[in-house]
Parts: C-alpha cells; sequence; structure tokens
C-alpha cells in the first residue's frame, strides 16, 4: 500500500498551504526597507567633491562624468543610470566619500535622457512619500518558524 | 601505469616520446603543461589519453600572441582517477593556422573547436561539422577574438 | 409573351403599386400603432409566463447563462486557489480586491482581440473548430437532470447512450484542428488527442453501461430515482473509481491533460488559435470538464437527491446537484496543484492496462450483484 | 549554425527561443512520431562575447561584467575569476576573507540549486506548489546577501585581496535561524515533490547517462555526479576555506534525472551544514589586504582557478602581458559541456518528445554561461 499512501502524501503537504498567508508584498501600497548597506541611488555630497575623478576611471560599465555645476568651479560626477549596474565600485574608490548609496531604487522614467541625474539632482535625496504617493506603510520582513512574516515598521 | 607524482609523469613523457613533444612543465600540484609538435599531436593526444588516462575532456580554447607571430591551441584535459589536469598546448604560425582536429580521440572537443575555428580563424582538419556555434550564421568575415580584429563583418 | 415582357410588366405594376396603394398602407399602419403596442406585450407577456419552466431551463440553468457562469466561476476560483496555494494572492486588483472582475476582464480581452490566422491554413476547418467545441458539450449537458421533471432535452428514455454518443464526438474535431493548423506542434497534440480518448472513453462506457445494469434503466432520471436507497457510489466503489479517473482523463485536467502540454508542444492542438478562438477552445475546456462531472454525480453521487439524514432523505432539489458540483470541482482543481502531467505513454498504459479490466471487473461485480449466480 | 540535412523519415521541429520551456536557445529536434532521434542544439543566442569584454576592462572592473554570465550563482562565478587574478598578480588573501567567501558562495550555490528545483518542477508539467515555494524560500536567502553584501543577485562583493565588508554584527545568527528555517522548509519539499510518485514516474529511468559516457563526453557539476564520479574541485583542489570545512561529495549511481534531482537535493544539505560551520567557527582578523585600485601585472605569467560553481567546474585562464588589463581570459564554462552532453543523450538512451525538457532542465543549462 506504500504507492497509495505515497499518492495521498502530496495532498497532507500541500494542502495547509492553502491557508497560509501570502508572502508577496503589494507593492506601491506597501513597501520593504532594504538593509543600510542597500545599494540603491547615489546621494553626492557636493562638499566632499575633491574633483578627483576616481569613481569616472574605475565604473566598469563607464557611466559616470565629470561635468562643472554652475555657482561652484571644478567637476563634479554626472551618473547615468541608464548603463550604471549599482556595483558600488565608485563609493569604494571615492577617497573623501563623498559617494554614498540611499535605498531608492524607483529610476522609471518616460526617456534615457531622463535616466542621466545630473550633480545637482545627485545631492538631494527625496523623500518617500514624493516618490510613491500612495505609499501606506513601510514594512520589514520578520524570519517566523514557519514561514517570512512581514512587520509594519512606519505607518504613512 | 598510472604516475604518482607530477614530476614522474614530466620526466616518463620527456624520455618515452622525446619526438611528440617540445617541452613538459609542472606549473603546480596536479597541473601539469606539455607543448606538442603540431604534426605529431594526434599520437600524442591517443597516448595520453590511453596510457596515461586523461579521458574527461573539459575545454579547449586558444590564445593569439601577435607580438611573436604565433597562436597557442590549448587542450584542457583531466584525469578521473588521479585528478590532475593536463593542458596540451600547440603552437601554430599565424599566418597559416592549421591544426588536426582531436575530435577523434576526446568526441566533446567538437564544441570548443568550432568556436576556435570561428573566433580565432584556426582550421580544424576532420571535424565533423566546422560550422558556427556562437556567432550569426550569416558573419561575414573577421575573427573577433584575434588582437588584430577592428570589428568588421558586424552584419548591418 | 417572351421574359422581357413579363419583366417590363412586372415593373409597371410594381411602379403602379408605389404610387398608389403604397401611402395608404403606411398611414393605417402608424393610426393602428397605438392599439398594436400593447397587443404585442401581452402576447409576448402571455408567452413568458405560460411556458417559463422551459425558457428557464433553456436560458438559465442547464442552459446558457449556467455555463458561462460556471466558466467564469471555475477559471476565477482555479486561479485563486492555485495562487494560495504558491503562497501569493492572485488576481487581486480588478474587482475590489478580490479579483472576480479578472475573469470577465480576460473574457473580454479574448473576444475583442484580433485573432490571426496562419497563411496556408485550412481556413475553413481552422475557423470551424472553435465554434464546434463548445457545443458538443453544452449539447451533452441538456439530457442532465437537474430535478425530476428538469430535463431539457427528453431523449425518451435513453438519455445515457445519447450523451455518450455526443460527448464521443469531442475527439474529432481536435484531430482535424491540429491538421488544419498546419503547425508541427498542433499535428503531435492532436495525435495525442487521438490516443487519449481511445484509451480513456471505452473504460467510461462500460462502468457507465454497469450503473445502468443496476438501475434496470438507460434513462438518467430513471438511474438518479434508482439511486434513492442508495448512492450507486457504494455498491459500486470500483466503478467509482475509474470513472473519476477517466473523468479527469476526459476532461484533460492535469495529472493528463497531456495533449495541450505547455512545456513541450507549447499548447498542443490549441497553439495557433488566438484572440476569440482561444477563448472559445478555453471555455470548451471548462465546458467539456462541466459535462464529465455532472454525468459523474448523476451515475454516482445520486444527481439531485438530498442526502438521507438518520433515514429521512431531504427533500431533493437542484441545490445539492450545485453542491456536489462544487466540491467535485475544488478536489479536481487540488489534484492539480499537488500533481505534475504525466506522459503519453503513462497515461495510456494507466487507460488500457489499468481501468479497462477494473472496468470490466465491476461490469461482471454488477451483473452478479444483480442477478445473483444465476449462471 | 547551418542545420544538418533532414532525413526523409523524421520531422524536424525547432524547439525555439519562442519556446514556453527552451530558455534562450534552440534545440532542433527530429522526430519520428513521439520518439526524438536527434538532438542539435543551437546555442548562441545570447552570446555577449564577455571575453572580449574583459580584455577591455581593468583586473577590478573585470568583475562585474563576468559576473553577468551566471546570474543565479554570481558568487562562484566571479569567485573563479577573482582568484585567478590573484593568482597573476600574486595577491594574498587574509584567512577571514576565505572564510567569508566560502560562506557567500555556498549560499549562492543553494540559491541556484533552488532556482534549478523549480525549473525542474515546472518542466514536469505544470506543477505551482512546489515552484513557488523555491521563489518563496529563495527570498530567505536574498534577504541575507542583502544584509552583507548589499545587493540581492550581482554582489560584485569579491575583490582581489579579499571582500569588500566584513560580516554586519549579529548576521551570524540570523545565518544560524536561516539555515535552522531551510532545513524545516526541504522536509516540505522531500514529501511534495521527491515522495510524488508521478514526479518519479516522469523521471526515474529518463535520459540515463552511464559513467563512461559521463566521463567521455565531458560532463560536469551534478551531471557527473548524478552517473556516480565523485568529482568536485572543493575537494580536489581546495581553494577559499574549503580545506578546513567537513563536507561530503555527493553520488548517485543510477545517472537518471532524479539521480541528478537527489544529488542537488543532498548537496543543499550540504552547503547548510558549511554554512553552519562557518556562522560558528570563523577566525577574526582583517578583510582585505592592500591592493591598489589599478594594479599592475607581471608580463607573460598565466593563471588557471578552478572553481565548483552550483552548474559544475568553472576554470579561469588569465594571461597577462604586464598592463592594467589581461591580455587574454579563457573561461571553461560548466554548460557548454553539458550541453554537449544532453546533444549526445539522444543516442545513448530512448527519448520521447515530452522527456526532453525533463532531460534539459535536469542538465540545469545556464545558456548565457555557455555563450560567454
Amino acid at each position: 500500500m506504500s504507492f497509495f499512501k505515497k499518492l495521498v502524501k502530496p495532498f497532507l503537504v500541500v494542502a495547509p498551504y492553502v491557508a497560509r498567508s501570502s508572502q508577496t508584498v503589494k507593492y506601491p501600497d506597501e513597501r520593504l526597507i532594504f538593509s543600510e548597506r542597500f545599494r540603491g541611488r547615489h546621494h553626492l555630497d557636493l562638499d566632499k567633491c575633491i574633483h578627483c575623478g576616481l569613481c569616472a576611471r574605475i565604473c566598469p560599465c563607464a557611466s559616470i562624468v565629470l561635468v562643472p555645476v554652475e555657482g561652484r568651479e571644478g567637476k563634479y560626477p554626472q551618473i547615468d543610470y541608464g548603463t550604471c549596474s549599482l556595483c558600488g565600485l565608485c563609493v569604494d574608490a571615492c577617497p573623501r566619500g563623498a559617494l554614498t548609496m540611499t535605498d531608492f531604487v524607483e529610476f522609471s522614467a518616460y526617456k534615457r535622457s531622463e535616466l542621466v541625474y545630473s550633480p545637482e539632482r545627485l545631492a538631494e535625496v527625496p523623500d518617500i512619500k514624493e516618490v510613491l504617493p500612495m505609499l501606506k506603510r513601510r514594512i520589514r520582513p520578520v524570519l517566523t518558524d514557519k514561514e517570512m512574516k512581514y512587520e509594519v515598521v512606519e505607518e504613512l | 601505469m598510472q604516475a604518482r607524482s607530477e614530476e614522474e609523469l614530466v620526466e616518463e613523457l620527456k624520455r618515452e616520446h622525446p619526438e611528440l613533444l617540445h617541452d613538459a612543465i609542472v606549473h603546480r600540484s596536479k597541473r601539469v603543461s606539455v607543448i606538442a609538435k603540431r604534426e605529431r599531436v594526434l599520437e600524442l593526444a591517443r597516448i595520453l589519453r590511453d596510457q596515461y588516462g586523461f579521458t574527461q575532456p573539459v575545454s579547449a580554447g586558444a590564445v593569439d600572441y601577435i607580438k611573436e607571430g604565433r597562436m597557442q591551441m590549448i587542450y584542457y584535459l583531466m584525469n578521473p582517477e588521479t585528478r590532475f589536469m593536463l593542458m596540451l598546448r600547440v603552437d601554430l604560425p599565424r599566418d597559416d593556422p592549421r591544426m588536426p582536429s582531436m575530435t577523434e580521440i576526446w568526441e566533446a572537443m567538437n564544441f570548443h573547436e568550432r568556436e576556435a575555428w570561428e573566433m580565432f580563424g584556426i582550421n580544424f582538419e576532420g571535424h565533423p561539422n566546422l560550422t558556427h556555434l556562437l556567432l550569426p550564421p550569416d558573419w561575414r568575415g573577421g575573427y573577433p577574438l584575434r588582437k588584430d580584429f577592428r570589428g568588421e563583418g558586424i552584419t548591418p | 409573351m417572351d421574359v422581357v415582357t413579363l419583366i417590363w410588366l412586372y415593373i409597371l405594376g410594381l411602379v403602379r403599386w408605389l404610387l398608389h396603394e403604397a401611402p395608404l398602407q403606411v398611414i393605417n399602419f402608424i393610426r393602428s400603432l397605438p392599439t398594436l403596442i400593447p397587443e404585442l406585450l401581452k402576447w409576448l407577456w402571455d408567452f413568458i409566463w405560460f411556458n417559463f419552466k422551459p425558457l428557464a431551463q433553456i436560458i438559465v440553468i442547464p442552459g446558457l447563462a449556467f455555463i458561462l457562469l460556471f466558466a467564469m466561476i471555475a477559471v476565477w476560483f482555479e486561479r485563486k486557489f492555485l495562487a494560495r496555494a504558491m503562497l501569493r494572492i492572485g488576481p487581486y486588483y480588478c474587482g475590489k480586491r478580490s479579483g472576480w472582475l479578472q475573469v470577465i476582464a480576460d473574457f473580454l480581452k479574448l473576444f475583442f482581440k484580433e485573432f490571426v490566422i496562419p497563411d496556408d491554413a485550412e481556413k475553413v476547418l481552422f475557423l470551424a473548430a472553435p465554434v464546434l467545441l463548445p457545443t458538443i458539450p453544452a449539447l451533452a449537458i441538456t439530457l442532465i437532470p437537474f430535478d425530476s421533471n428538469w430535463v431539457l432535452f427528453d431523449a425518451g428514455g435513453l438519455s445515457l447512450p445519447v450523451f455518450l454518443a455526443i460527448a464521443g464526438l469531442a475527439p474529432v474535431i481536435p484531430i482535424f484542428t491540429g491538421w488544419a493548423a498546419n503547425n508541427k506542434y498542433t499535428i503531435i497534440g492532436s495525435f495525442r488527442t487521438a490516443y487519449l480518448y481511445i484509451s480513456g472513453e471505452i473504460p467510461l462506457v462500460i462502468c457507465a453501461a454497469a450503473t445502468a445494469l443496476l438501475a434496470g434503466s438507460l434513462d438518467l432520471v430513471d438511474i438518479v430515482e434508482a439511486q434513492k436507497p442508495i448512492w450507486f457510489a457504494i455498491p459500486q466503489f470500483i466503478g467509482f473509481l475509474i470513472f473519476f479517473v477517466g473523468l479527469i482523463l476526459e476532461a484533460e485536467r492535469t495529472p493528463f491533460d497531456v495533449p495541450t502540454a505547455e512545456t513541450e508542444l507549447v499548447m498542443g492542438w490549441r497553439t495557433e488559435f488566438s484572440g476569440v478562438l482561444f477563448g472559445f477552445t478555453m471555455m470548451a475546456e471548462y465546458l467539456s470538464f462541466l459535462g464529465w462531472t455532472l454525468l459523474f454525480i448523476v451515475l454516482y453521487l445520486g444527481g439531485y437527491l438530498g442526502p438521507s439524514l438518520f433515514g429521512v432523505p431531504l427533500y431533493d432539489h437542484i441545490f445539492w446537484m450545485l453542491l456536489k458540483l462544487a466540491v467535485i470541482v475544488v478536489i479536481i482543481v487540488l489534484i492539480r496543484t499537488v500533481y505534475p502531467r504525466l506522459r503519453l505513454d503513462q497515461t495510456l498504459r494507466l487507460g488500457w492496462n489499468y481501468l479497462m479490466p477494473l472496468s470490466l471487473l465491476n461490469l461482471l461485480m454488477t451483473i452478479i450483484l444483480k442477478w445473483g449466480l444465476i449462471i | 549554425m547551418t542545420e544538418p540535412e533532414i532525413k526523409p523519415e523524421v520531422m524536424r521541429i525547432s524547439w525555439g527561443p519562442q519556446h514556453p520551456m527552451s530558455g534562450q536557445t534552440r534545440i532542433l529536434i527530429d522526430v519520428d512520431g513521439e520518439v526524438v532521434r536527434r538532438i542539435i542544439a543551437d546555442i548562441g543566442f545570447t552570446h555577449r562575447g564577455i571575453e572580449k569584454i574583459l580584455e577591455n576592462r581593468t583586473f577590478i572592473q573585470g568583475i562585474v561584467p563576468i559576473e553577468r554570465m551566471v546570474m543565479a550563482d554570481t558568487a562562484n562565478i566571479a569567485l573563479g575569476y577573482v582568484q585567478a587574478v590573484e593568482e597573476a598578480l600574486g595577491i594574498e588573501v587574509p584567512e577571514r576573507a576565505k572564510w567569508i567567501r566560502s560562506l557567500i558562495c555556498e549560499m549562492g550555490r543553494i540559491n541556484s540549486h533552488l532556482y534549478a528545483f523549480g525549473l525542474q518542477v515546472e518542466c514536469t508539467g505544470y506543477f505551482p506548489a512546489v515552484f513557488l515555494w523555491t521563489t518563496v524560500d529563495r527570498e530567505v536567502l536574498l534577504d541575507l546577501f542583502e544584509k552583507l553584501t548589499g545587493a540581492r543577485w550581482s554582489y560584485s562583493f569579491f575583490i582581489p585581496g579579499g571582500v569588500r565588508a566584513d560580516l554586519p554584527e549579529g548576521f551570524r545568527d540570523e545565518v544560524r535561524r536561516a539555515v535552522e528555517y531551510l532545513r524545516r522548509r526541504f522536509q516540505d519539499y522531500w514529501d511534495a515533490m521527491v515522495e510524488n510518485p508521478l514526479f518519479e514516474m516522469r523521471n526515474r529511468g529518463v535520459g540515463v547517462l552511464s559513467r563512461e559516457d559521463a566521463i567521455r563526453l565531458g560532463a560536469t557539476g551534478p551531471v557527473l555526479r548524478g552517473s556516480g564520479v565523485d568529482m568536485d574541485v572543493r575537494k580536489d583542489e581546495p581553494y577559499a576555506a574549503y580545506g578546513d570545512l567537513d563536507f561530503k561529495v555527493i553520488t548517485e549511481r543510477e545517472g537518471d534525472c532524479f539521480a541528478r534531482l537527489k544529488v542537488r537535493f543532498h548537496e543543499i544539505e550540504q552547503s547548510l551544514n558549511i554554512m553552519e560551520q562557518i556562522a560558528d567557527e570563523i577566525p577574526g582578523g582583517p578583510v582585505r589586504t592592500k591592493v591598489p585600485l589599478f594594479p599592475r601585472s607581471k608580463p607573460g605569467v598565466e593563471a588557471l582557478s578552478r572553481v565548483e560553481t552550483a552548474r559544475g567546474e568553472l576554470g579561469v585562464h588569465i594571461f597577462t602581458d604586464g598592463g592594467l588589463k589581461p591580455y587574454r581570459v579563457k573561461i571553461n564554462s560548466p554548460t557548454l559541456r553539458n550541453m554537449y552532453v544532453f546533444e549526445r543523450l539522444a543516442e545513448l538512451n530512448r527519448v520521447l518528445v515530452a522527456d526532453l525538457p525533463v532531460i534539459l532542465y535536469s542538465i540545469d543549462p545556464w545558456y548565457l554561461d555557455c555563450d560567454r
């Protein structure tokens, strides 16, 4: 009878899954909080930058170009997110730590030229509500013993 | 007769078949390389497979030394019992890179030789179907991995 | 009087009529309108009131509304249930977070999408298939008794063989569509349909014959009435199991959906259908599933008979039929989440080596059960 | 690839890149009814010329393109390249960095094997429960990667000379909890999938590869170990911290699709044990030695590094000419070897049309790795 016992066993294993809560994050309504090392959109600190261009030379995808910024002398990095692969080598290469990475990943734009972020745009980091107007809450994954639960961290 | 250590294997090869190979070197533990003469490479390969137990073909590829005017075809072989890796190298002049195909001895070299043919232009005599492996069938001219490749032959 | 003069006279007469009588008749018609409309309405109301029951049968229960509604609910339920088994949500945004509008959106999209006919396909056969496909199971469903007097098409005491005959037609269409669509995948898919139906159909017919034997009549209503003391699932347990496996095989549900195996044959014989053609074939798949499930309920689970609680038979009503249908659909969808798909040769081996002899054994046992050991 | 001529009695089907289960490659099959007479793998659809790209990238820049070769298992691929660079440039790696490298490689192996499960289950017919479970369980590992390296898939975390950052505090017991969670999850996988009689019927005795054929045709990874050959680079030439980690090399004898699946299954258990060992006994010390951003190489040096990725043994052979960029990088990709084995399987045993995706995904091909 082991064949029939085996035949029935998958039923007993899969059936309880139907009762479990779903593991999906309902993105526009809720958004995950990533770890603090997360490599998202860059943030450029214009004061710390000493225009050495190391970030432009180390970038494997050649997506960093030094451009002048009016009101300040010297050239600052302009990042083209169309080709950038978010590897973070530029953050390591920067001697003064002017380039850091935030946890924004919303890069969608209508034209490729909009993906080229100028140094001024890199300098200020928009608030999450501007980027995601219909955002309701921020959640963080917590691993319980049976499944991956999402606990609400911050209600917007 | 399975040689115990790399040095014995190299000594034995040099003693037994000096006329088949130019040189035999030990790189590090379990890694030996043999530089064979182009005309007699088939015999050496047969000996290596039958007597020395190098029956597992790992891979094959070529290197283009443009300054010295030669190309080197490397066959990576593995002995499943002693776990030795042997690199069978054949030097070919750059002007007529011709070489007997190894597919009768190690059948799996079929793909790698086709790739070496389309990337370097090395002509393997006796290969069952020497056609393009990675490049599109209507690829016209130009061997991409040669050092003097300037991008011609890209289909419009 | 040759033809030309005849035509000429006819035209003259026509012109004279137009000039003289036509305006008169139009005026009379307009003058009589105020009395005509209420009379028309009254006739319509009498028509509906008098034969309300057949109209309800045609349109609602075994008719069009039930078929479409079942197809939609089954699709929605299956997607939600599978999603839950996969720890996700399933259709979510359409229809207030429950996704019930999603199915309607899909059907509308399919019906309004432009369909493509492969250039050297047999146009007539290719377009005929999606029309014929839903008609056969729909035709078969009309024979199912939903209540003691709720049978749409009275086949005069032979409803079981008529049902099996109509349902037996079903495999013919995929075979010629496979050839008509002029695509290598569809040809393989259609051959697979042919193998599958032959191996699946015969055990079902034998088991159905066994139940008819036990009930003593070939009419589905009598079979259901004969199940009043006890449902046929218990005396004929082997037949019950065979018919259940055969049902999944006929309706091409997951362990046996070999002809339309997406992973190997793209969509089997349905590969070339797109747009409304695909919509019809998908609906046809759910209809044949509905048809065979209803027959399974009628033959083995006592059709519209309510369960007899402590010997007191509950009032038999359509509700029991639909309840049993829901339970069976849930079980079959659960089977879909749990089992992979069998290969063609394994399915045929199951059909010929296991289902066939078992169904013959089942027939033998019914004969013994029915007439004792006369022979 | 020009198609070989078609014999009259067979029908040639192009199992093209536009097929729901074929991935980014085209497989031409000569079908006689339901039996597949001949398989011709027409690879090359995702050929990006990574070997040419690497010749124009400096040593540190080369890490990012080579990771794109196998996105499911970027850790092992990057490790192969970085070790070759360290050998060519003569760079030392501190002990703690080796242990962190082994930890990430094992997590990447589990991640890749889970992905392989999902595909192998998916191609035996729409068997949705298990495929989406693997996606959910990979989430656990991806969160660990995100905490440690900052990225979920392409970490580019290995640098010639060590790793880019140390373990965040509290990471080690998170690894222990994840290992606990995954061990319980695999009990469910075993019941729902491997013990499933229908799944076994579809996989047992299908695509059998004998031991001699596996060696002769140059199979590698779980395909080779599924046929009974216990070749594993982590044991033959221990690299990173595998020298002082104890784990078993899993082999099965039958060599059919079911054996390959079980090999991957038990390999995950071994990887989980390794992760636990590393979480308990990782030594202290620096994580990275001082290496200039644009290291210069010595002329005429060559270095071959062999790494056991989830799909098999990867060899990266770097030749240097004293410049800032490697002169030539030869990549011995595991999937190219397995694709040749897949092509010869049609002659070794009886393959039906329905078996084709099952065999193809028991080899766990990654076409980008095979096309380079």
